[in-house]
């Protein structure tokens, strides 16, 4: 009864505290400055307790925008290995959901599902700040309620 | 009686390993001199057991009767509280470092009895500076241990660096026996040495600047370190640099107090000496010089408590010279394990070296605890001491300092520690292996115990063994109970274990499910790791402070006085000559 | 059993860490109310730490676990330890050290050693760079800050001595005019130990992500961010104790005058953090070896003469 | 010091204060630089071919993804290179409206870029203040476009959208609004002094260095090289030739020097647009007469917010291009970095790099 209570809040807490670390797999870059915009007094993702941390080991989730390239596909797979478990992947931008116009590309791999599980998918070329925001905080919904995501 | 056995069978020591120099064992040597060494440590604990009981007493022996209407040259030990605390850990010390030295030397090829023969000597004549009462005796024994210093650093005299550091260690302590000589000859001679105190002390003063490694003449001490670390870890740590705080201790004792001039001078030179020495140990990337000017540094301490003049602060003298002995010579010995090692001294080139060596990280630590002053070890109790024994004294500005510099020990010992020992294993030291070093382990165990049982109890050696020194010295007995809050103590345990407990189940109970191996993060490529050198470490400092280190180095300007004194005398001589050539033209 | 309650209630573990993280939620929300944002909520670092908490742990190869999570436990326990060594206020009875400031001084030390020695532990590139400017830093600012304790020590007495409680009780107008000249000195020097913007060096995100803390992830995570609230509880009732009469007045108010006094201690921190850029390492070394230590130097001295004549 | 290995620093391809994937490995000594690897390459998506595969129209989309910063510039040069090999004349209002959504982009650009920088010194109330100008030159981008990232606002002989005088009027009172409070961030920038302490005389870029690097934008003209596509070279497309506004040229080459002539660009911006919003041509945004594009090669330049852009296109006739070579303005600045890295500070290099304004995905298309 009592741990569950403890269960509840740190779980609640999951909810409340989101660190993004943010993956370019060879996006033009509109997007990236779209996930810069979030933390302007605009749209302020602070708010929520989001915040854009350096290394993929404080990370909770995974923003990749672009599609994924020959190149950088092992430093995506390496990023998101070294995410430490309830972990959660929004991919933004349309040429991380399906390769967008780039798809055709013979240095384009695919889009990001292809290479690692992603929970939430934000469309828009490029995805509007507002989206982004709703995007992470619906990834932030999925941890906090999906069993398998959680160890113990 | 014992107190002269205790020396004597040192002396006999030497005299076998010096009369079976052809035996090519350092097993044979070795063991010898740890055996003589343990029999003196244990006939020290007899007297002291016995000086307990039933207070001051002392051994005699007649000599060059003939003389004593003149001077009196009876060779007296006298076990009181001063003598027998010097005695009693240099012989403590010198036990761990000999059973340290048994392994330490089979990796050379001969000398054994050379080497044997000297160290032992060493700790005799040593234990006959600090137990002799008679003046004379004490100067002998004291240019002996000179000596000794001498004949073990050149112990490779085929190297001519060794030759050349031995030939500059034994100079300068030379100039330490002169200045002894002064005090010694005008205490005796002179009817009521009061008078000529200042004349004394400024001899003595010389004798503890050279031959205790302060300030200006401490050069010698970083070209000694091309000695066996034994020899580092014996004489340049434990015994040899407190010879001059045991002078200095001494003639307090004879004079009953230092005048208000020569306390400032002290504490102000101790203090500024110890500035030095961990400025110049900050940059050193050789890890034996490194500690090597951590010795100049910590001497400062005890020159300035000794200068203090109140109970605690000569009470934290004597306790830092104590646990510098201990902590210093382990970390000499772990320093001379790396050496054997890695086969090198740079730090830069070491590294990872915890995951190979881990008993010796555990050794290291603790010594590194304690002479950075971490609570819970022995040097953060002395080190407390001093301060507060420094602003009860009304020199607020010692009390700063020794905390700076106390600061700038933790961190260089940080970067020793994170240089070798963390990082990444260097690829030639994958086949490293702890077994051989056991032996060399059990000598640094040996030094380790102390460390920190004094840090949790100081009360122990303060009640036996500097309380006694104190009330020799006419002051009051310091009384601490270092951890009077047992709320603080009995929390800090509790959640010591408590901690200890959840890791323990977190690590080993349940590891498979929440923890798991990654790479490191470099970016997203597999990028090799280089270790950043010892430089690296310190560089913005080294780059801020380039002007200090290249004017403060005090060998300079030893070299142009020196060079001014050659000039002076060679000008002398062929003024002489030319005179003579006038005199002697024949008319 | 009542010294669990003095662990774990008042002085101890629940107040520092409540007064730690509501400090750090209040200098988050601060800055962000400068910055025309409306910010995290103040309860934002218990979220944050409670969250590290439930999370897995990813640690690099070949690295024992058992010193992974020992290396960040250490310090906590010395911070704990120090809290209950303070003159707090309804607990003072209980804590007569003669000495305290200085242990208070070494156990602070701790969680910074620690993390440079993570840094270099955890064999990343990032780490190492940042624990060598961790230690670097070490050198120049524990200058200024023993500095101070030591100016602030002369305060009361003949005798002196390094006691906390001293200090919290000297009150003449010769001791005001001297705590009030230490002030910026002391905010100089915890800005720098508890590694504040314009000192922000070694976790400066942009060159070296979060610095020696790079490779830490789950509960030691935890246990850093843990240290660091302690840090600032520990910091912010030492801003109280030195420069407020705290144990002047009667005990209710003397705790109500630390809150107040630690969360203008980061109000000011707040209003330095939005107005500065991250200085240099060079830099921050030339300010405080030629202006800083020197001035503080001099305070010192100037003290101590005018306490003798 | 005689070392075996130096110790090296990886930057990237994830890195935080990178926004796109390059790798920069420094090899340091202490906190000094002594040698810089460039590994490019994350973000290659090989635009150029899929040009060649796609008909004109369709390409303008594929070009104006180049980048998503200079989303404008591009496919401006990409139109202005075939109307070359077309003939084809664009109305002035159409020239104008381009010119005016090009200054936009500079703004916003240059915004970005502080904001960059700020964040980089960590700054962070200097970066909320830029983005929150920027989020304003946004909104007005998306009023007259109709999206805040890639516009899609040209095609081939002219403009997509038109501007009514209610929209002009809307979008002159906004400027008004924003004018004095990105003078006062200005201001802010410049006089700030921590902000300057840590620029000033670091990445230092001299002009012989520049010349022979041939880097070109602001970061040229920082150095003092006078060097403006907009005032040296007429380009057909837009309307600088009846645009009255100053070159900004500072001398030092050093990072502050670059933020100061991005910022004082801005204002030029302004000017720029305030005399577009003035005197606004009336007439048709499109040619009425569409020609098929013939067989030709076409060069053509435009001065994107990072510095001189080149479109190099070969058509055969058909309507997929043959051949189109982009040189965008961070390939060849992004070389200065190998020569102004080396001796910094470990510290400095990330701002160092930022202060070039490098666009990774410009320049690995």
């Amino acid at each position: 009864m009592f741990l569950d209570a403890i269960k509840q809040f740190l779980r609640y807490s999951q909810k409340k505290s989101l660190w993004v670390f943010h993956v370019n797999t060879g996006s033009c870059n509109g997007c990236d400055i779209e996930i810069l915009a979030l933390f302007s007094s605009k749209y302020d993702a602070e708010r929520f307790g989001i915040k854009l941390v350096g290394s993929p080991k404080h990370a909770d989730i995974l923003l990749v925008t672009g599609p994924v390239t020959t190149k950088s596909r092992d430093p995506l797979l390496r990023a998101y290995d070294m995410m430490p478990k309830p972990k959660a992947v929004v991919s933004v931008g349309v040429c991380s959901l399906s390769g967008g116009v780039f798809a055709k590309s013979y240095n384009v791999l695919g889009p990001v599902d292809n290479f690692i599980p992603v929970h939430v998918y934000v469309g828009g070329c490029s995805a509007h700040p507002n989206m982004i925001l709703e995007g992470i905080l619906r990834a932030a919904q999925i941890l906090c309620e999906e069993e398998e995501l959680w160890s113990f | 009686m014992f107190l002269g056995f205790s020396v004597g069978v040192l002396f006999l020591g030497a005299l076998i390993s010096a009369l079976f120099y052809r035996i090519n064992s350092p097993k044979f040597h070795g063991s010898l001199a740890f055996l003589t060494s343990a029999v003196a440590l244990y006939f020290l604990n007899l007297t002291f057991f016995e000086f307990i009981k039933a207070g001051e007493f002392s051994w005699h022996l007649p000599l060059f009767r003939w003389i004593r209407d003149f001077i009196n040259l009876d060779l007296i030990f006298k076990a009181n509280g001063l003598n027998l605390f010097f005695a009693l850990f240099g012989a403590y010390v010198s036990v761990g470092i000999n059973l340290y030295a048994i392994k330490y030397m089979t990796h050379e090829k001969e000398g054994f009895g050379r080497f044997y023969a000297f160290i032992q000597l060493f700790i005799g004549s040593y234990l006959g500076l600090t137990l002799s009462e008679n003046l004379f005796w004490s100067y002998v024994f004291f240019e002996l241990t000179g000596l000794c210093s001498y004949q073990l650093i050149a112990f490779w005299y085929q190297s001519d660096l060794s030759s050349f550091s031995a030939k500059k260690a034994f100079l300068m302590t030379h100039i330490a026996g002169y200045g002894f000589l002064l005090g010694a000859l005008v205490f005796t001679l002179s009817p009521d040495p009061k008078v000529y105190q200042d004349l004394i002390l400024a001899g003595v003063l010389i004798a503890v600047l050279a031959k205790s490694v302060q300030w200006p003449l401490y050069t010698w001490i970083p070209y000694a370190m091309n000695a066996p670390t034994p020899v580092s870890a014996l004489l340049h740590a434990a015994c040899l640099v407190k010879c001059g705080v045991y002078l200095l201790f001494k003639f307090y004792l004879l004079l009953g107090g230092f005048p208000e001039f020569w306390k400032n001078l002290l504490i102000y030179l101790g203090m500024f000496s110890s500035l030095m020495g961990v400025l110049f140990a900050l940059k050193q990337a050789d890890v034996k010089k490194l500690l090597a000017y951590h010795t100049v540094s910590q001497i400062g301490y005890m020159v300035s408590g000794i200068g203090l003049g109140t109970s605690l602060g000569l009470a934290s003298s004597l306790f830092h010279t104590l646990n510098h002995a201990l902590f210093k010579g382990l970390l000499f010995l772990v320093a001379g394990i790396l050496q054997q090692a890695t086969h090198t001294r740079d730090l830069s080139l070491m590294g990872g070296l915890a995951s190979k060596l881990p008993k010796t990280t555990v050794l290291y630590l603790i010594g590194a605890a304690s002479i950075s002053g971490i609570p819970g070890f022995n040097g953060f109790v002395s080190k407390w001491m001093f301060y507060q024994a420094a602003i009860e004294a009304n020199h607020p500005l010692a009390a700063a300092l020794g905390l700076f510099i106390s600061t700038l020990t933790t961190l260089s010992f940080i970067k020793v520690l994170d240089t070798a020992f963390l990082g990444k294993l260097d690829e030639k030291n994958k086949q490293l292996s702890e077994k051989p070093f056991y032996l060399m382990i059990t000598g640094g165990i040996i030094l380790a115990i102390p460390c920190v049982v004094f840090g949790l109890f100081p009360q122990i050696a303060i009640t036996f063994l500097i309380n006694p020194a104190l009330s020799l010295l006419n002051l009051r007995e310091v009384n601490i109970s270092f951890y009077q809050l047992p709320t603080v103590l009995i929390g800090a345990l509790f959640i010591l274990f408590l901690g200890l407990g959840i890791l323990i189940y977190f690590t080993w109970l349940k590891p498979k499910e929440i923890i798991k191996e990654t790479e490191v993060f470099k970016g997203g490529e597999d990028e090799p790791v280089f270790n950043p050198t010892a430089d690296d470490f310190v560089a913005d400092i080294e780059n801020r402070l380039a002007n200090f280190y290249k004017k403060a180095d005090p060998d300079q300007y030893l070299l142009k006085i020196c060079s001014f004194i050659e000039g002076l005398i060679l000008k002398v001589y062929t003024t002489v000559k030319k005179l003579e050539q006038i005199w002697s033209k024949p008319c | 059993m009542e010294f669990l309650k003095d662990l774990f209630l008042y002085p101890g573990f629940l107040f520092g860490f409540v007064l730690g993280g509501l400090l750090e939620g209040f200098k988050r929300k601060l800055k962000a109310r400068m910055q025309l944002r409306k910010g995290p909520p103040v309860t934002q670092p218990f979220y944050d730490l409670s969250k590290l908490l439930l999370k897995n742990i990813t640690k690099p190869y070949r690295i024992s676990s058992f010193t992974y999570l020992l290396i960040p436990f250490v310090p906590t326990a010395a911070l704990l330890v120090g809290l209950l060594i303070m003159p707090y206020p309804f607990y003072q009875e209980k804590s007569s050290f003669s000495f305290d400031l200085i242990l208070i001084f070494y156990l602070t030390e701790l969680p910074l050693l620690s993390q440079i020695i993570f840094g270099y532990f955890s064999n990343s590139p990032y780490g190492m760079i940042g624990a060598a400017r961790a230690g670097q830093m070490f050198f120049y600012y524990n200058g200024v800050f023993i500095m101070v304790i030591t100016t602030l020590c002369l305060l009361e007495g003949p005798p002196y001595s390094f006691c906390l409680k001293s200090i919290a009780e000297a009150w003449d107008p010769l001791d005001v005019l001297i705590k009030i000249l230490t002030i910026p000195f002391f905010v100089f020097s915890v800005l720098a130990k508890l590694k504040l913007n314009p000192f922000s060096i070694p976790d400066a995100e942009a060159e070296i992500l979060k610095g020696p803390l790079t490779e830490a992830s789950g509960v030691a995570l935890a246990l850093f961010k843990l240290n660091y609230l302690l840090e600032l509880a520990i910091f912010g009732s030492l801003f109280a104790f030195f420069y407020l009469p705290v144990l002047k007045t009667s005990p209710t108010i003397g705790l109500i005058l630390i809150l107040l006094g630690a969360f203008f201690l980061f109000f000011i921190f707040a209003l330095v953090e939005n107005a500065t850029a991250r200085l240099r390492l060079s830099q921050f070394s030339a300010l405080y070896l030629k202006f800083l230590i020197p001035l503080a130097t001099l305070i010192l001295v100037i003290t101590w003469v005018f306490k003798n004549w | 010091m005689n070392r075996s290995q130096r110790f090296v620093l990886p930057i990237g391809p994830i890195h935080i204060a990178l926004e796109e994937p390059i790798q920069l490995k420094l090899e340091t000594e202490g906190n000094i630089v002594k040698n810089v690897q460039l590994k490019i390459g994350y973000v290659h998506r090989a635009i150029e071919f899929l040009l060649a595969n796609r008909d004109f129209y369709q390409g303008i989309i594929v070009v104006e993804r180049v980048c998503g910063i200079c989303s404008h510039s591009h496919p401006t040069c990409f139109v202005q290179a075939l109307e070359q090999i077309a003939g084809i004349e664009v109305p002035l209002r159409a020239r104008y409206l381009r010119t005016l959504i090009g200054e936009l982009e500079r703004i916003h650009s240059h915004l970005l870029n502080t904001a960059i920088a700020c964040e980089i010194l960590g700054f962070k109330t200097l970066f909320v203040r830029c983005m929150n100008a920027r989020e304003n030159i946004k909104d007005l981008m998306e009023g007259i476009t109709g999206h805040r990232g890639n516009y899609a606002f040209n095609t081939i002989g002219g403009v997509r959208k038109d501007l009514v005088e209610d929209e002009i009027h809307e979008v002159k009172k906004s400027l008004d609004s924003l004018e004095p409070e990105i003078f006062q961030l200005i201001e802010t920038v410049l006089s700030n002094s921590t902000l300057i302490s840590r620029t000033k005389g670091i990445g230092v870029l001299t002009y012989q260095d520049a010349v022979d690097l041939s880097v070109v934008g602001p970061v040229a003209r920082a150095s003092g090289v006078d060097l403006d596509l907009r005032k040296d070279v007429a380009m057909p497309g837009a309307a600088y030739e009846f645009l009255e506004f100053e070159k900004v040229i500072e001398k030092d080459g050093d990072v502050l020097s670059r933020i100061k002539v991005r910022l004082l660009e801005m204002i030029e911006s302004f000017k720029i647009i305030k005399q577009i919003l003035k005197d606004l041509p009336k007439g048709p945004i499109l040619t009425k007469k569409f020609v098929p594009i013939p067989k030709g090669i076409g060069i053509s330049r435009w001065e994107a917010p990072r510095g001189g852009l080149i479109y190099y296109c070969i058509t055969d006739g058909t309507d997929i291009p043959y051949r189109v070579k982009i040189r965008a303005p961070s390939f060849v600045n992004i070389y200065a970095l190998n020569r102004i890295l080396i001796n910094q500070d470990v510290a400095d290099v990330t701002i160092i790099s930022g202060s070039i304004d490098p666009c990774f995905s410009c320049m690995q298309r």
